[in-house]
C-alpha cells in the first residue's frame, strides 16, 4: 500500500455490540455484587497501590463494563489485594474477589 | 349559604384540592380543558417507586371529588376581580361568581420531537416515557419485545438550548422504575441508562436504583445521548460518551425511550393575564412566598397547587392540593 | 480350659480373617506410600524422632489421644466417655484377649483370629480363681465398650445432649462401616452368652446365658450368632479404608510424624495424607466454624472439605470461602492443621504471581538505631485514631520512632498469600524487606496483627524484634514508662484470628485492660475467639453474610454487657464499628485515653 | 423512518427565498475544483430562467478560509465584506448571493455580530471609510446559491431531459446529499429545514426524481476542516473523517453524492483515492466509487448539458457509470478533447 506521509487514525469509539458476553456474565456470576458498583470512587482513592502507581478498580469496572478488558487488566496489576477497598465499598461489594476474578477470566486467553 | 370556588384544572392537583373543599362544606367548580378528568395519571401505567396501579391511584382520587361540579372541555375566558368576587366567563359562556380561585393547570410533557438529534417522530423505535407507560397499560408485545432497549434521561430538562434549564426531578426515577418493570416484562432484555446526574432523592428510590442494578443488571453509563440515527436494517445507533473513563462510545438498540421532562402548559401565559400573575423565566408560575407559602400567589384569593408551579411528584402534589384547600378555607374563614 | 475342636477353626472365622489381612496390608501399603513421599530431611528427622527420650513423648501422646481421648473430654465429659469407652474399651478387649490365649492355648499363639473367637473354641473344664478373673475382665470391657455403643447411637438422634448442634451427615462409606461397629459388640455379647455356659463367662455373659438358656441349651443355634459376629467384623475391616474410621490408625502415624516437627507442604501427599486420613469426621468443627450462622454455608466448614480431599474432588468453592480463622484447628481433637491445606490447596490454583509490582521501587528511608520503626500497614490507615493514640503513648513514654509508611504502605503480602498466590506475595515481602533491613531498625512494631504474623513468620528479619502494638503498650506499662489511671469502666476484649490463634498473644492484652478498667469475659473467648466476619482470609464471601457472623460475634461479646468492645486489630475495627451500636475501640485508644 | 416525520420539521424551518434581482459573489476555491459550476449557475438562470444576476469583477475573497484558519482577526474579515456589501450597495442590489458555504456562513455569522454589537457595525463602517473611502449597507437577503436553485428546482424540472433514475430498473438513484457544515449548523433558521435534516437539497433531488439516504454519521464533517487539511500532520486526521462517513454510508449503496459547498465535493470525492491507494478500500460497486457532484453540475446533467463541457472529467472518481445508470449519452472519445 502506498504511504502519503499522514495515515488513517482508528476510531477511539467504544463499540458495545462487540463486547465479550459471555466473561462478562462469568464474572458476574463469580462477584454477583460487580454489577451493583455506582462508580464512586471510594475505592480508587483509598487503593494503597494507587499511591504508586495507576491502579483504580473504578475505571477498571467502567472499562470491562465498555469491553476494554486489555486496559482494565492494566489497572488491575498493581493490585496488592490488600482489602482496604473490600472495606470501604459503600455497596458492600466483595472487591478484592473482583479484581482476582477480573484477572482470571481475563487472563485466561493471554496464556 | 356556602362559599364557591373555581378549580382549574382537573387533574390530581385539582381533584384533590376539590375533595378537600367539598368537605369543609364549599361549592366547588373544577374547569377541564381536557375531556376527562385525572390529567397526565390517567395515561400513566403504574407509580414509582413501588410501582402502584395508577388507575388505581385515579379512582381514590376521583370518588371524593365526584359532588364538585365539572365543566369538561372548557377553558377559562375572562376573570375579573370585583371587591373580593372573581367574576369568571367559561368558554361555553357560562357565568361564575367565586370567592376564591385555585390554579392546577399542571404540567406538559416535554415535546420530545423538539430534540431532532434524537429523532423523535423520525425513527420508528424512538419513543418517550408516555409511550412506553402506554405500551405498558395496554401491553403491546411489539415494544415490549425489544431486545436492547436504551433510556435517554434529561431530555428537555437542564437543556439551555430548548429554555428549560430546570430539571424535572421525576424522570430519573421513572425510567428507573420503568427500566425494571420492562425487565420483568422481557427478562431477557439488555437495558441501558444515559444519565448525567442520577437524581433518586426520594425515600425508596435508591434501592429501586440499587435492584435496577443488581437484580436486573441494568447498565448505568454516565454520559448524555449526543445523537441517534438509523442503520440500514432499521436499528438505532445510539451515540454518547462513558464520561467515567472519557471514550466515546456507541451501541446499537431495537428500542430508545427519550424521558420527556415536565415542560411548562401553554396556556399559563394567556391564564397568567386574565388572573394578572406573573410567570417565571422557567415558564411556571411565580410563587409569592415559595419557602413559607407555597400555594399563595401574589393575588388575595388566588391559590396555586401542584406542578403549575414547578415539577413534583404526585405525592407532592396532592400535599400541596390539599394545603391550598387550607389555604382557601383560611381565606374565605376571615 | 480345653479345646473343644481338634484344628481350632471353623468357616465362620473367613470373613473376620480376610477382613483383618486386607486391612493390615492396607495399612502397610499406605505408611509406606505415606514415608516415601516425605522429603528427604523429614524422613531423617522422622527416624531421630524414634530414639527413646522422643519415642516415649509419642507413646505418651498416642495414649492420651487415642486411648484417652483428653482433648474430647475437655470439651464435654460425656463426649470424651463415648469416645474413651469405645477406644479403650475395645483396645483392652483386644489385650486380654491375647493375655488369655498365651495362658490357655499358648499352641494357638499367633493365629489372627483365635484371641477374637476364643470363647467358641475352648471349653471350661473347671472354674478357677484366675479364669473367673479374665472373664470378669473381659466382660466389663465389652460392657464398657457396649455403654460407649448406646451413648453413639443416641448422639446420632439428639447430638445437642453431648454438646454438639450439629453432627457431620454421612456418605455411604461412613454409614456402612458405622453400622458393622454399632452391630460388633452385641453380637459378641450375644455370641460369648450363648457359649457362656461351655466355655464360661462372667457376670454379662453368663446372665444372659441363664435368661435364654431354653433357646441357648441346643448347640447348633450358637453357630449363626458367631457368623453375624464375624460378619460384622468383617464388613467394618473392609469399609475401613472408605470410612471415618481410618482416623483410628492413621492417627497413630500422624502423632508419629507430627512429633518428628514434620509439616504439611502439599495440600494431598505425605504429610497432608496423613492428616486427611486421620479426620475422624466427628464434626466438632462444624460448630465451631463461624460460618455456621450462615445456614448455607455449613457445607464448607472444615470436615466436608477434607472429605473432598480426601476423594480428590474439587474442594475450590469451601476452600476460598473459609475465613482461615483457625477456630477449626483449635478445637479439633486430632489437631489437623487444615487452613494450611486450605492455603496449599488455593496456592495450587491461585500462585499465577502475574501482578506489576515494577512501581514499588524500594524506597531508603532515613533511620537512626534509637529509634523505633512502626509499620501501620494498609488496614490501619483506614483507622487513624490507632496510630494516633499509639504515638501519643511513645511520646508519654519518651520513645522516638520513625513512621515508617507515613504516606501509603506497600502491602504487608499476607493478604496475597491468604489468596494463595505466593510467588506475588513474595515480591511483596522483599520490597518491604529491602526497606526495614536499610533502616538498621532494631524494633518493627506493628499495630496489625495480619502483619505482625506474616512479618514474624515470612520475614525472618534476624536481629530485629517484631513487636504488636498490645504486647509494647503492656511492656511500657509494666516496665513503668507510662502510667494509666483506674476508671470503673467495663471492657470486652475481643481476640483478632491472627493475634490469639495466629500468634498466641491471650494475655497481654488482658492485663493492660486489666490494669485500666475491668475486664469482662465472654463465652467464647481467647482460643475460641469468634471470627468478627471481616477476615480477608475469606476471598468470596458476601457482605450480607460477613455480617451475620459480625453480629453473631458482637452478641456472644455483649453476653456479660460490657461497656465498651475493645479488639487490638484495625480489620475486626473497621468489621465491628459500622455494626456495633456501642461503642468499638483499638486498645491503644483505651490506654492513650486514660494516660495520667 | 417515518417521513412525515421529517416533513414536519422542515417546516418549521422553511424560510422564504426572492428568486430574482440579486448581487452574485464566486467563491475563491470552486472554480479551480469545479470549474463549470458557477459559470453553470449564472447559465441557468440568465440564460434558461432569464432572471436578474449580476455579478461585478472588483469583488474579492470574503477572506473565510483565512479567518477561520486563524490568520487574520474578525474585524479585517468583516472590513472586507463590508467591501462587498458596498460593491452590492453601488451596484444597486439588496438581494446578495454567495457561492460558496464557507462565505454564507462567514455573512450569516457577521450580520448576526452586528445585529447584537451594533458599534462593531459602526466601527467597520468607519474602517471601511478609511482604507475604500466606500460606504455600504447590509443587504435586506442573504442567500446561498443553493437556496436560489433549491426554489427553482421545480422550474428546472419542468425544462428537465433527464431523471435521476436508474434507467434500467426505473427505481430512483439513491443519493446521498451532504450539506456543508456552515449553511445550517450554526444558525439552524439560517437554512431550509434547519440544522439536524437540511431540506435544500433534499428538495432538489426528490424533485429530480432522486432518492435520498439517510445514513449514521449523515451529519459528520466531510473531512475538509479547514486546518486540519492545511498541516500535513493534520492531514491523517482530515482523512479519517471522510474514511468514518464512507464505513457509514457503505451499507446504504449510494449511486452518488450531491454537495453544496467547495470543500466538501473536493474531499469526497479526492480522499476516495486515497483510501484506495491507502487501504485499498472502494466504496461503489465493482470497485468503481461514489461519483461526487455539485448541485448545479446535477442541474445541468438534468436539464441534458454535455457531461464534458460541465467539466466532470476534472472529477477524480469517474462519473461514466452513472451517466450510464441515468441513461445521459456522453462521447467516449473527445473526454479529454473538448
Amino acid at each position: 500500500m502506498n504511504n502519503f506521509g499522514y495515515s488513517i487514525s482508528p476510531s477511539s469509539r467504544i463499540d458495545l455490540d462487540k463486547r465479550d458476553n459471555d466473561k462478562f456474565t462469568r464474572i458476574v456470576l463469580l462477584e454477583p455484587g460487580f454489577r451493583k458498583c455506582m462508580a464512586c470512587g471510594l475505592c480508587s482513592s483509598t487503593c494503597s497501590g494507587a499511591n504508586f502507581t495507576d491502579v483504580s478498580l473504578r475505571r477498571a469496572i467502567e472499562m470491562i463494563q465498555d469491553g476494554q478488558e486489555k486496559s482494565a487488566i492494566v489497572l488491575l496489576k498493581g493490585c496488592m489485594l490488600c482489602g482496604k477497598c473490600n472495606i470501604i465499598c459503600p455497596r458492600g461489594i466483595n472487591t478484592r474477589n473482583l479484581i482476582r476474578n477480573i484477572l482470571k477470566v481475563y487472563m485466561e486467553e493471554l496464556q | 349559604m356556602n362559599k364557591e370556588v373555581l378549580i382549574i384544572g382537573g387533574g390530581p392537583a385539582g381533584l384533590e384540592c376539590a375533595s378537600t373543599l367539598l368537605m369543609f362544606g364549599y361549592k366547588v367548580f373544577i374547569v377541564e380543558k381536557g375531556s376527562e378528568l385525572g390529567g397526565h395519571l390517567r395515561k400513566w401505567d403504574r407509580l414509582f417507586p413501588e410501582s402502584i396501579s395508577a388507575s388505581e391511584t385515579l379512582e381514590r382520587l376521583l370518588i371524593p371529588s365526584k359532588k364538585a361540579i365539572v365543566f369538561d372541555e372548557t377553558e377559562v375566558s375572562s376573570v375579573k376581580l370585583k371587591d373580593g368576587f372573581f367574576d369568571i366567563i367559561l368558554s361555553d359562556n357560562t357565568e361564575l361568581h367565586v370567592h376564591s380561585v385555585v390554579v392546577a393547570t399542571g404540567f406538559k410533557l416535554f415535546p420530545a420531537e423538539k430534540k431532532e438529534e434524537y429523532g423523535y417522530g423520525v425513527y420508528n423505535r424512538v419513543i418517550t416515557n408516555a409511550d412506553l407507560e402506554a405500551s405498558f397499560k395496554n401491553n403491546s408485545r411489539d415494544i415490549l419485545q425489544s431486545k436492547r432497549v436504551g433510556f435517554v434521561h434529561c431530555v428537555g430538562s437542564r437543556d439551555e438550548k430548548i429554555s428549560n434549564r430546570h430539571c424535572s426531578k421525576v424522570c430519573c426515577v421513572t425510567a428507573v422504575k420503568q427500566a425494571c418493570e420492562f425487565k420483568e416484562a422481557n427478562p431477557d432484555a439488555e437495558i441501558y441508562c444515559f444519565y448525567m446526574d442520577l437524581r433518586m432523592f426520594g425515600r425508596g428510590y435508591e434501592d429501586l436504583y440499587l435492584k435496577a442494578q443488581n437484580k436486573y443488571g441494568i447498565r448505568f453509563i454516565r454520559g448524555r445521548v449526543s445523537e441517534v440515527a438509523e442503520n440500514v436494517d432499521g436499528e438505532l445507533v445510539i451515540k454518547a460518551e462513558d464520561t467515567l473513563i472519557s471514550r466515546p462510545l456507541k451501541v446499537t438498540l431495537d428500542l430508545l425511550v427519550l424521558m420527556s421532562g415536565m415542560s411548562k402548559n401553554p396556556d399559563n401565559d394567556q391564564l397568567a393575564d386574565m388572573l394578572g400573575l406573573d410567570i417565571a423565566e422557567d415558564g411556571f408560575f411565580v410563587q409569592h412566598d415559595p419557602t413559607i407559602n407555597s400555594i399563595k400567589s401574589k393575588i388575595k384569593g388566588i391559590f396555586f397547587a401542584g406542578t403549575v408551579t414547578g415539577p413534583k411528584t404526585i405525592p407532592e402534589t396532592l400535599n400541596e392540593a390539599r394545603s391550598a384547600a387550607l389555604a382557601v378555607h383560611k381565606y374565605l374563614s376571615e | 480350659m480345653k479345646e473343644r475342636f481338634l484344628f481350632g477353626y471353623d468357616p465362620f472365622v473367613l470373613p473376620f480373617t480376610l477382613g483383618m489381612v486386607f486391612i493390615i496390608l492396607y495399612l502397610l501399603v499406605g505408611t509406606a506410600r505415606i514415608i516415601i513421599s516425605l522429603t528427604h530431611e523429614e524422613q531423617i528427622s522422622l527416624l531421630k524422632s524414634l530414639k527413646p527420650k522422643q519415642l516415649f513423648k509419642t507413646i505418651k501422646d498416642v495414649i492420651t489421644d487415642c486411648l484417652l481421648h483428653i482433648k474430647i473430654f475437655k470439651r464435654n465429659p460425656l463426649l470424651g466417655y463415648m469416645h474413651f469407652s469405645i477406644a479403650f474399651g475395645w483396645f483392652m478387649l483386644i489385650v486380654v484377649g491375647h493375655i488369655e490365649v498365651m495362658l490357655y492355648t499358648p499352641q494357638r499363639n499367633g493365629i489372627l483370629y483365635y484371641p477374637v473367637f476364643f470363647r467358641y473354641f475352648v471349653m471350661e473344664t473347671q472354674q478357677t480363681l484366675r479364669g473367673a478373673f479374665f472373664f470378669f475382665l473381659m466382660d466389663l470391657f465389652l460392657l464398657m465398650v457396649l455403654s460407649g455403643i448406646a451413648l453413639a447411637i443416641f448422639k446420632r438422634f439428639r447430638s445437642r445432649a453431648l454438646g454438639m448442634r450439629r453432627t457431620t451427615k454421612l456418605k455411604i462409606g461412613d454409614t456402612f462401616a458405622l453400622y458393622s461397629l454399632w452391630a460388633i459388640f452385641p453380637l459378641r455379647l450375644l455370641a460369648e452368652s450363648f457359649t457362656a455356659d461351655i466355655s464360661g463367662g462372667s457376670f454379662l455373659t453368663k446372665s444372659i446365658n441363664h435368661l435364654v438358656h431354653g433357646f441357648v441349651s441346643n448347640p447348633d443355634n450358637a453357630l449363626p450368632i458367631w457368623w453375624c459376629y464375624s460378619i460384622a467384623l468383617g464388613v467394618f475391616l473392609f469399609a475401613l479404608p472408605f470410612s471415618r474410621y481410618m482416623h483410628i490408625p492413621t492417627e497413630i502415624l500422624l502423632i508419629f510424624l507430627r512429633n518428628a516437627g514434620i509439616k504439611a507442604t502439599s495440600f494431598r501427599n505425605g504429610y497432608a495424607e496423613a492428616e486427611i486420613y486421620s479426620c475422624s469426621r466427628c464434626g466438632i468443627c462444624i460448630d465451631a466454624c463461624p460460618m455456621g450462622v450462615n445456614l448455607g454455608d455449613i457445607k464448607f466448614s472444615t470436615v466436608y472439605t477434607i472429605r473432598l480431599l480426601r476423594k480428590r474432588e474439587n474442594a475450590l468453592e469451601g476452600a476460598e470461602k473459609c475465613l482461615m480463622c483457625n477456630k477449626c484447628v483449635e478445637v479439633c481433637p486430632v489437631g489437623i492443621n487444615s487452613t494450611q491445606l486450605k492455603l496449599l490447596y488455593r496456592q495450587s490454583f491461585n500462585d499465577t504471581g502475574d501482578h506489576d509490582f515494577s512501581y514499588l521501587s524500594p524506597q531508603n528511608i532515613k533511620h537512626n538505631k534509637e529509634k523505633i520503626l512502626y509499620y501501620a500497614g494498609c488496614m490501619t490507615h483506614l483507622a487513624p485514631a490507632i496510630y494516633l493514640s499509639l504515638f501519643k503513648i511513645l511520646k508519654k513514654a519518651g520513645i522516638e520512632y520513625n513512621f515508617m509508611d507515613a504516606d501509603g504502605s506497600i502491602c504487608c503480602g499476607r493478604p496475597l498469600m491468604l489468596s494463595g498466590d505466593f510467588k506475588g506475595a513474595s515480591q511483596l515481602i522483599d520490597k518491604n524487606k529491602d526497606i526495614i533491613l536499610n533502616s538498621g531498625c532494631t524494633t518493627l512494631l506493628l499495630s496489625c496483627p495480619i502483619c505482625y504474623k506474616v512479618f514474624r513468620e515470612e520475614y525472618n528479619l534476624q536481629g530485629i524484634e517484631v513487636v504488636h502494638h498490645s504486647v509494647y503498650i503492656n511492656d511500657l506499662l509494666n516496665s513503668g514508662k507510662i502510667k494509666v489511671d483506674r476508671v470503673h469502666e467495663s471492657f470486652v476484649f475481643h481476640d483478632p484470628c491472627e493475634l490469639g490463634r495466629g500468634s498466641n498473644i491471650y494475655n497481654e492484652p488482658r492485663e493492660l485492660l486489666s490494669s485500666i478498667g475491668t475486664l469482662k469475659n465472654s463465652p467464647e473467648e481467647k482460643g475460641e475467639s469468634i471470627c468478627c466476619g471481616g477476615s480477608l482470609g475469606s476471598l468470596t464471601m458476601q457482605y450480607e453474610r460477613r455480617k451475620r457472623i459480625t453480629e453473631h460475634s458482637l452478641s456472644m461479646l455483649y453476653t456479660n454487657n460490657p461497656d465498651t468492645l475493645v479488639t487490638a486489630c484495625p480489620l475486626c475495627l473497621k468489621t465491628f464499628s459500622p455494626v456495633n451500636s456501642k461503642r468499638t475501640v483499638d486498645i491503644a485508644q483505651v490506654v492513650s485515653e486514660h494516660l495520667i | 423512518m417515518i417521513i412525515n416525520g421529517k416533513k414536519k420539521i422542515w417546516s418549521d424551518y422553511q424560510k422564504e427565498i426572492p428568486d430574482d434581482h440579486y448581487f452574485y459573489v464566486r467563491s475563491c476555491i470552486r472554480q479551480n475544483f469545479f470549474p463549470a459550476s458557477e459559470k453553470l449557475f449564472l447559465e441557468i438562470v440568465r440564460d434558461r430562467l432569464n432572471l436578474d444576476f449580476y455579478e461585478t469583477e472588483h469583488h474579492t475573497t470574503c477572506g473565510g478560509i483565512a479567518y477561520h484558519s486563524d490568520t487574520i482577526p474578525q474585524e479585517t474579515v468583516m472590513t472586507i465584506v463590508a467591501r462587498q456589501f458596498a460593491l452590492m450597495s453601488e451596484a444597486g442590489y439588496k438581494n446578495y448571493v454567495a457561492s460558496c458555504i464557507t462565505s454564507f456562513g462567514l455573512y450569516t455569522e457577521i450580520l448576526d455580530t452586528w445585529y447584537h454589537y451594533p458599534e462593531l457595525e459602526a466601527k467597520i463602517k468607519e474602517n471601511l471609510w478609511k482604507t475604500t473611502r466606500r460606504e455600504f449597507n447590509k443587504p435586506e437577503y442573504l442567500a446561498h446559491a443553493s437556496d436560489v436553485v433549491y426554489k427553482l428546482r421545480d422550474k428546472i424540472a419542468s425544462q428537465a431531459k433527464y431523471k435521476l433514475v436508474n434507467k434500467d430498473t426505473g427505481k430512483p438513484l439513491k443519493v446521498v446529499e451532504h450539506i456543508g457544515c456552515h449553511y445550517s449548523k450554526m444558525f439552524p433558521s439560517k437554512g431550509v429545514g434547519g440544522a439536524e435534516y437540511p431540506y435544500v437539497l433534499t428538495g432538489m433531488i426528490e424533485s429530480w426524481g432522486g432518492e435520498i439516504v439517510d445514513y449514521p454519521e449523515r451529519r459528520h464533517c466531510c473531512g475538509f476542516g479547514f486546518r486540519q487539511y492545511m498541516i500535513r500532520a493534520n492531514r491523517g486526521y482530515s482523512l479519517s473523517n471522510t474514511y468514518k462517513k464512507f464505513e457509514s454510508m457503505e451499507p446504504f449503496h449510494p449511486d452518488m453524492i450531491i454537495t453544496n459547498c467547495p470543500g466538501c465535493p473536493y474531499f469526497l470525492d479526492r480522499w476516495q483515492y486515497v483510501i484506495k491507494e491507502m487501504e485499498g478500500k472502494t466504496y461503489g460497486k465493482e470497485g468503481q466509487g461514489i461519483p461526487v457532484f455539485t448541485y448545479e453540475e446535477v442541474a445541468g446533467l438534468v436539464l441534458g448539458y454535455d457531461p464534458w463541457y460541465l467539466g466532470l472529467q476534472m472529477h477524480q472518481i469517474d462519473v461514466e457509470p452513472l451517466l450510464d445508470k441515468i441513461g445521459i449519452k456522453y462521447s467516449k472519445t473527445d473526454k479529454y478533447l473538448l
